[in-house]
Parts: C-alpha cells; sequence; structure tokens
C-alpha cells in the first residue's frame, strides 16, 4: 500500500510538472521542468521494475539531454511570446486522440497481470533461456545486446547519426568563424 | 475489484501526459518549448511501455539464483533504452537546428519564422 | 586470404549493413572525392547485393534470415520477398543514380569542409531506408525510420547555405516525423500489449485470433497515422514541399526517389498484413480515411502545382499528388490495385528524380532558387538536359510510350475492374489538368527566347549524364514495360496473397 | 574557466572516480544494472565536467575534436566488425556464438565487444555534442 502512496504521489507531481509545462511563459523553467519530469519518470521507472531504464532515463533525460537545453539557452530567447491562436486546434486534436487511446484501453490488460499476453508469449523465453544461452544474469542485457542485437546497432547508428548531425550544423559553422578572426 | 479499476486508470494518467506533451507540440509556437514537448510526450510513451511490462510482485529482470523468483518482462525494457536513445538524439539535432534558426532569423518564435518566410516567398 | 563466398548468404544482412558502415569511414576520410567514391562504393554495392536478391527471390521464393541467429519471434528476423525486393532494387538503383549525381551538385552546394561528412549522412540515409524496406519486426522498423528521418533531416538542413529557409524546413520535418513515429511506437505498443509479440508475421497471426479488440483497431490506427506523415498523405505532408524546395538539390533527388516511396511501400505492406484480418475495419481505413485523402492530394497537389512559380515547390506540388495517385491504386483494396501502385511507385521514383536532377543541373549555372523564368530558352544553353527533362515531363503527364503512360493504364485498369466511376473521372481529369504545369515547363524552355546569353555556358557531362540515362530509363522502360510490370506484379501478389 | 581553487581542486579529485565509474557500469553490465549507454554517458560526464571547470580548450586538448570523431567512429566500426566476424565462421550476422569455443562463452565475449563499442559511440557522441553546443557562438551575420 505505501507502495501505491508513493507512486500515486511521484505520477501526481508529473502531472502538475506537464501542467505547469504548459503554462509557464519562460523558457528556460519549462527546460528544467522537462529535466525533473525525466528524473522523476526514472523514479517510478525503478518502482516498475525497470532498473537499466531508470539509469538511463536518469543519465540520459534528466542529465544529458538537460545540459544541452541549458548550453542552448545560453543563446536563446528566455521568454517566449504567448500567443494562443492554435490552442483550440491543439486541444481538438489532443482530445480527439486521448479519447481513442482510452477507448483503446479497456482492451488492454491490467497493470501487473501476470496472465497477459506479452507474459505469456516471447518474454517468458527470454527469462528462462537467458542464463543457458549466454550466461549472464542481467536479462536486459542479454535481450538487448544479443537477442536484439540488431536493433542496438541501428539505435548505436542513430546516435552516431545525431552526433554527425550536429556536426554538421554547427560544427561548420564554428569553423568558419574561426578562420575570420 | 480495486485492482482492477487501478489497472486501467494508471493507463488513464499515462495517456494524459502523452496528451498534455502532444499539446504542447501543437499549440505552443516557442520551438524550445515545442521540443520540451517532445520530451514530455516521448517519455510519456516510455512510461507507458514499462508499465506494460510490470509483473504484479515481480522483481527487476536480473536473475538472482533463487528459483521461483517472478521476474518483470524485460522486452519492455530493452526496447524503451532504444527509444530513449533515439529520443535523446532527436532533441539534440533540433536544438542544434534551433540554435542556426535563431542564427538565421534572429527569433525562435513559429509565426514571426512563418511571417519572415512569407516575405522571402514573394521576393 | 579471404574467402567472400561465405558473405553471399548474409546478402539480405550486408545490403543494410554495409552502406551503415561505410558511412563511418566516409566521415573519417577527410577528402570529399574519396568519400564520394565510398558512397558510390556503398550504394553499387547494395545494387549488387539487393540484384542478387532479387533473382534470388524470384528463383527460389522468400528469403528468410534471423539477425544474430535468433529464430523469430524471439530475435529479428529480415523478410526477402517479391514486394521487398522489388524495393531494394528500386532504392539502392536511384541510390547509385543520386550518388552519381551528388558529386558535382553538392561540390557547388556545400562547404568543402563538410562535404565528406555529407557523404557519411548520405550513405546512413540509404542503408537506413534499405533496413526499413526488408526488416520484419515492428520494433526495428522505428529504428530504421529514425535513422533514415534523422539524416535526411541533416541533408534537408545543408540546403541553409543557399536559404536560411532550409532550416525551418528541416525543424519541421524533424518534428512532424519525430510526433510520426512516436505515434508509430505507441501503436506497436498497443499491439505488443495485446500479443506479446514484436515479429509482424507472428503479430499477424496473433492478431487474426482476436475479433474486434479496441486495441487493437487503435493500434493499427495509430501506426498507420505515424507511417502516412513519413509517406507524406494528405493532411499530414505538410512538411514535404518546403523540405523539398529547400534541400540541396542532390538530397531532394535522393528525397523524392527512395525515402517516401519507402515509407509507403512499409504502409501497403502494413496495411495488408497486419489489416486485412480487420473486415470491416480495414473498409473503414481505406474507403474513408485513405480514399479522401489521396483524392484531396491529387486535386489540391496538382491545383497548387499549377499556380506555383518557384520550379522546386512545383515538383513538390506535384509529388505530393502523384502520392494520391500511388495511395489510391492501395484503397482498391485488390491485387491490380497494389500492383498499379508499385508500378508507379518505381516510375513516379524514376520521373521525380530526373526532373529535380534537372532543375538542380539549371540552379548550378543561375546559382540561386529557380522559378520558371529561368527556364526560358534553355534549349539554346543546355540542349541535353533540355531534351531529357522533356521527355520526363511527358512522362509525368502520361503521353504514350513512356513509363507515365504505364503507369496510367494500369491504374485505370485497377479502378475499372473495381469499377469505382467517380474516381476513374478524378484521374483522367486531375491527368489533363497537369498539362497545366507540365505545358509552363515545356513551353519556357522550347518556345522563349533566353533572357541573358551570358549564361551562354556548356553543360557538364557530370551533371547531366544521370540525368539523361533516366530519361533513357523513361522511354525504354515505357516501351519495354514488361520487367516493371512483371516484378510488380509478383511483388502485389506477394503483398496481397501472401504467398511464396 | 572557473578559477575558484575549491571547484578546481574537487574536480581534479572527482574526474577519475567518475570515469572509473562509467567503466565499472560498462564491463559490469551484464551482472548488474548498466551497460554501454550508462556508461558512455557517465564516462562522457566525466570529461564535460573537466570541460566546465577547466574550459573547453583545456577539454580539447584532453581530446580533440578529431579524436572525438574517431572514438565515434571506431565505436560503431567495433560494433558492426563483429557482426563481420560472424559471417566469416559462415554464421548470421551478429551471432557472438562463433567467437569462442562454447556458444555460451562466445555469446558473453560478444556482448563485452559490442557493449564496448556502444559505450565508445554513446562517450565519443555526447561529449561532441557537449562541445559542439557550448562552443556554439553564431555566425556574425
Amino acid at each position: 500500500m505505501t507502495e501505491f502512496f508513493i507512486n500515486g504521489f511521484l505520477v501526481f507531481l508529473l502531472v502538475v510538472i506537464a501542467l505547469i509545462a504548459i503554462q509557464s511563459i519562460k523558457v528556460f523553467s519549462t527546460v528544467m521542468l522537462a529535466g525533473a519530469y525525466s528524473l522523476i519518470s526514472a523514479i517510478i521507472f525503478v518502482s516498475l521494475d525497470a532498473v537499466d531504464v531508470a539509469f538511463t532515463e536518469a543519465a540520459v533525460g534528466a542529465g544529458l539531454s538537460t545540459v544541452l537545453y541549458i548550453a542552448a539557452m545560453k543563446h536563446l530567447p528566455k521568454r517566449e511570446k504567448v500567443v494562443n491562436d492554435n490552442t483550440l486546434f491543439a486541444l481538438v486534436v489532443c482530445l480527439v486522440v486521448g479519447c481513442l487511446l482510452i477507448w483503446a484501453s479497456f482492451d488492454l490488460p491490467q497493470i501487473g497481470d501476470p496472465m497477459a499476453p506479452i507474459h505469456q508469449h516471447v518474454g517468458p523465453y527470454y527469462i528462462t533461456n537467458t542464463k543457458n544461452d549466454m550466461g549472464i544474469p542481467n536479462l536486459v542485457t542479454g535481450v538487448l545486446a544479443s537477442y536484439r542485437g540488431y536493433d542496438t546497432l541501428g539505435e548505436t547508428v542513430v546516435i552516431f547519426t545525431a552526433g554527425l548531425g550536429v556536426l554538421l550544423l554547427l560544427g561548420d559553422g564554428r569553423n568558419n568563424r574561426d578562420e575570420n578572426e | 475489484m480495486i485492482h482492477g479499476i487501478l489497472g486501467i486508470w494508471n493507463y488513464w494518467i499515462v495517456i494524459i501526459l502523452m496528451m498534455t506533451g502532444l499539446f504542447i507540440v501543437i499549440s505552443r509556437h516557442n520551438l524550445v518549448k515545442k521540443m520540451v514537448g517532445l520530451t514530455i510526450f516521448q517519455t510519456s510513451v516510455f512510461l507507458f511501455y514499462i508499465s506494460l511490462g510490470k509483473v504484479q510482485g515481480g522483481t527487476a529482470p536480473i536473475l538472482t539464483g533463487y528459483k521461483n523468483t517472478l521476474y518483470s518482462n524485460p522486452l519492455p525494457h530493452v526496447l524503451i533504452l532504444t527509444a530513449i536513445v533515439v529520443g535523446v538524439a532527436t532533441t539534440a539535432l533540433g536544438l542544434a537546428l534551433i540554435l542556426r534558426i535563431k542564427n538565421e532569423y534572429g527569433t525562435i518564435e513559429e509565426n514571426e519564422i512563418a511571417s519572415l518566410n512569407t516575405e522571402e516567398n514573394s521576393k | 586470404m579471404i574467402d567472400f563466398s561465405v558473405f553471399q548468404n548474409s546478402l539480405p544482412a550486408l545490403q543494410v549493413v554495409v552502406p551503415l558502415l561505410l558511412a563511418p569511414v566516409a566521415v573519417l576520410v577527410t577528402i570529399p572525392f574519396l568519400s564520394w567514391l565510398i558512397a558510390l562504393f556503398g550504394s553499387i554495392f547494395c545494387l549488387y547485393s539487393s540484384v542478387s536478391l532479387f533473382l534470388l527471390v524470384s528463383e527460389f521464393g522468400k528469403i528468410n534470415y534471423y539477425m544474430g541467429g535468433w529464430l523469430p519471434p524471439y530475435g529479428i528476423e529480415y523478410i526477402i520477398d517479391d514486394a521487398s525486393a522489388f524495393m531494394i532494387v528500386l532504392i539502392s538503383l536511384m541510390g547509385v543514380f543520386a550518388t552519381t549525381y551528388a558529386y558535382q551538385s553538392l561540390k557547388n552546394e556545400i562547404n568543402k569542409k563538410s562535404q565528406s561528412k555529407v557523404y557519411g549522412m548520405w550513405l546512413l540515409a540509404l542503408g537506413g531506408l534499405l533496413g526499413l524496406v526488408t526488416t520484419g519486426d515492428a520494433f526495428n522498423l522505428f529504428v530504421f525510420l529514425e535513422i533514415s528521418s534523422l539524416s535526411s533531416v541533416t541533408l534537408v538542413a545543408l540546403g541553409s547555405k543557399n536559404d536560411k529557409r532550409a532550416l525551418t524546413a528541416a525543424f519541421n520535418y524533424l518534428l512532424i516525423g519525430a510526433v510520426g513515429a512516436t505515434f508509430y511506437v505507441i501503436g506497436v505498443g498497443l499491439l505488443y500489449s495485446i500479443t506479446g509479440t514484436l515479429n509482424i508475421a507472428d503479430l499477424t497471426l496473433k492478431l487474426s485470433e482476436l475479433t474486434n479488440n479496441n486495441s487493437m483497431k487503435a493500434g493499427i490506427s495509430f501506426i498507420i497515422i505515424g507511417l502516412m506523415v513519413k509517406a507524406a498523405i494528405f493532411p499530414l505532408h505538410i512538411w514535404l514541399p518546403a523540405a523539398y524546395t529547400f534541400a540541396p538539390s542532390a538530397v531532394a533527388v535522393l528525397l523524392t526517389a527512395t525515402a517516401t516511396k519507402a515509407a509507403l511501400y512499409v504502409l501497403s505492406r502494413i496495411l495488408f498484413t497486419l489489416l486485412f484480418n480487420a473486415d470491416e475495419f480495414t473498409v473503414i481505413i481505406l474507403q474513408w480515411i485513405l480514399l479522401p485523402a489521396s483524392i484531396v492530394a491529387i486535386v489540391f497537389g496538382t491545383i497548387r502545382a499549377i499556380f506555383e512559380k518557384d520550379i522546386k515547390k512545383l515538383l513538390a506540388f506535384s509529388s505530393l499528388s502523384q502520392i494520391g495517385y500511388i495511395t489510391i491504386g492501395l484503397t482498391l483494396g485488390t491485387a491490380s490495385g497494389i500492383m498499379a501502385s508499385f508500378i508507379h511507385i518505381a516510375n513516379h521514383s524514376m520521373m521525380k528524380a530526373a526532373l529535380f536532377m534537372g532543375v538542380g543541373a539549371i540552379s548550378i549555372k543561375f546559382n540561386q532558387s529557380i522559378k520558371l523564368d529561368n527556364l526560358k530558352g534553355l534549349y539554346q544553353i543546355m540542349p541535353i538536359t533540355s531534351i531529357s527533362l522533356t521527355i520526363v515531363i511527358l512522362s509525368l503527364l502520361g503521353i504514350p510510350l513512356t513509363i507515365g503512360f504505364v503507369s496510367k493504364v494500369y491504374l485505370l485498369k485497377a479502378v475499372f475492374n473495381h469499377g469505382n466511376w467517380p474516381i476513374l473521372f478524378i484521374i483522367v481529369v486531375t491527368s489533363f489538368l497537369a498539362l497545366g504545369y507540365a505545358w509552363k515547363m515545356i513551353e519556357n524552355i522550347w518556345m522563349k527566347q533566353p533572357d541573358n546569353m551570358n549564361l551562354l555556358v556548356k553543360e557538364d557531362p557530370k551533371i547531366y549524364f544521370p540525368l539523361f540515362v533516366l530519361a533513357i530509363f523513361n522511354i525504354l522502360f515505357g516501351i519495354f514495360a514488361y520487367p516493371i510490370v512483371n516484378s510488380a506484379f509478383k511483388a502485389s501478389n506477394a503483398i496481397f496473397w501472401k504467398v511464396i | 574557466m572557473n578559477d575558484d581553487p575549491i571547484l578546481r581542486v574537487c574536480t581534479k579529485i572527482i574526474v577519475g572516480p567518475i570515469v572509473l565509474f562509467g567503466l565499472y557500469v560498462q564491463f559490469h553490465g551484464d551482472y548488474g544494472p548498466g551497460g554501454g549507454f550508462q556508461a558512455g554517458v557517465i564516462v562522457a560526464a566525466g570529461f564535460i565536467l573537466h570541460s566546465l571547470i577547466f574550459g573547453l580548450k583545456e577539454g580539447r586538448k584532453l581530446v580533440s575534436e578529431r579524436i572525438n570523431l574517431i572514438i565515434m567512429v571506431l565505436g560503431v566500426l567495433l560494433y558492426g566488425g563483429v557482426g563481420l566476424i560472424s559471417l566469416y565462421y559462415n554464421s548470421e550476422y551478429l551471432d557472438y556464438s562463433i567467437l569462442a569455443h562454447d556458444t555460451k562463452h562466445g555469446q558473453h565475449i560478444g556482448i563485452l565487444l559490442i557493449e564496448f563499442g556502444v559505450g565508445l559511440t554513446v562517450a565519443g557522441v555526447m561529449l561532441i555534442l557537449f562541445h559542439l553546443f557550448s562552443s556554439w557562438k553564431g555566425d556574425s551575420k
């Protein structure tokens, strides 16, 4: 029961943060809120048994993204100019999509139900076979690196693409300036 | 029965969080806020996946060596690890573009940029 | 001594992995020409492997390749069947053309310092698209979707050297693409939660056991919305015109010939594998969402193109309407409809790639964004480019003896067999309306005197060679349509009947 | 960049342990939580801290942009290369079983190798991102 209340409180915090992020006109504080959002999500991931994900979310989502945001904010205006001409459209889109999802949620398995399809098919295979196949206890590493290793290769390529892209976008401008100086 | 209602409620909160993120992306004109909205949207989707993987009374999917331990499903965790990295890649590229846009246009408000673009088009 | 024959068995993996691994090498080599050679080698290797896979598949049937040796649904599976073989041959062929063209074009449009990195990006985009088409795993598809979109966003943004609007175009592409990809992930999550699997074949099997499940319907809808963003289908196309207009011309060639086509293929695959189990729901998606969207796209795109002065934008809006023709074939829900779509996917990528190459060749001479006026008297300045462009424009219109005609015939035949007269009418009328923008270009090229004779520069064979070859292809496959039609027929059967 | 002696001394003391912790997370990832991504980010964080306190120029003396790029590239090539080795031994792409005499051992070696590749790329990319973002001043337009 304690766990339930702690989780409830954390989720409540998430909702509050998201709502403040809509309202706030200070861009800088929105950026910090996004960092807090990631960090609280990471705590929720721990309570949902996803330790590896929590670790990554805390390091990447709350840590590194925030660093990048702050470094970028140095050159960007700190306040946004509020024009609310899109609100109705956005509201309609979100309501439609949200209702579609809520409608879908009625046929979703209940959270934590051990009889849910995902705990019956494919998932159990990893739990029973990882030890025999590769002899390592961390199932997430096993699935990530070997069973779905190709996904991880793709992901490494994605992060490489992003690095290369930012290098092309920001690196060359800087090099030009250095030559001028 | 209480458990049943709770099972659905969790999804609803995640859905509300997703929609707040999407709302920020669509309604705000400030490009940085759009990126923040996207981050919130994506992080909420991660929450959705991770809550799928949870097993009641289970532990983290790291083998303990004891028999009859109940583990949560590792597969959603793997998928979300991938998605987190993809998310940060998108954020980095988006921020780089925003910096360049600020440099060229002098503003990062979408409606001002749009009117500058129309000027450019009519040239 | 390395025995290369062992690699023959792994072509399904290599055709994706080789460009992805050559990309970092191309980045490390700082000499642009060498990087370009690496990119060219990569694309030629892809062509070689995809053609040999195509031949293998047409002889021995579907190839399943298990990454890491793990059987599906536990591991990731690659599927090469008639349909995906058709697509990888198309993508890698257009990749070779675009890469050949890219060297001279990018040399003019991009800083020397960043050129070798651009070729790395180029290879990443190519590899991402090939992976997107061949993967048999729903989540792996997302990863490749992101590789291809992040790399194409960067490539589009590189147009900012000439025009700052490329940056906003790229940002919109990134943002809309990211929201679309997130929708796709939500959809996959919903389907995963009710089936427990990510392998598309296994997913189809598991979904066919479920009937009338909200999560299934919502999940498929989310996946389709996500893919519609990538394929630029009507209400979600907003990123496309600006991205094509302001990207460097070589990039526009690559994107128009491969990126949207790959997304359209994936969409058709999802529509007819996952969706076809849910009967009346299928009808709703096809008849009430995709069909109106494609009709509006055709009409809107054609009309916008008629009133457009900027040629690149004109071509982008024309692409929008041509994508509409492709999706109309899909909405018929018949094998002949899918076949018509596949023929048009191949033909349209050949036509539009050639058109963007021609426009790029002109923009090098004029060194600015080009309006219709800049085409005036082009036949005096660049005769071969003019002839090739004219052939391709005629092909776009659907004049007999060109591939455009083949597309139109098969599309009309499919619609006719389906008996949907209003659609038939719309296709015929919009084809005539397309004359509106096509004629403007032809008129300017052939019937006007050039404004400024200073522009009388010799045209560069390195630029017009790929364009000229594509123009010849436009006629060649218009007369001998058998190879494209036959492979599209097999592809549509593979998708529609799920045989072989 | 920052002249506060306390910060400078503390940073000197703490950068080493941070990188060490990153390596622990890297190579202990198959037993506990962690792996290439997390380790890459942590190692990058160590270098980022160094650059924050001693200045970007000092940071670039430690890892020049060229070396940074090479680290990024090596990670991807290491990962892809392990896959190619499997092909050479007539197995499927990324099948690590052939890396040692028995499959279980081979898998373990393969996982360590590719995780190291991931770690290299992630660390390289994160570091280069930080440097690009913080050294960006905009053109003089």
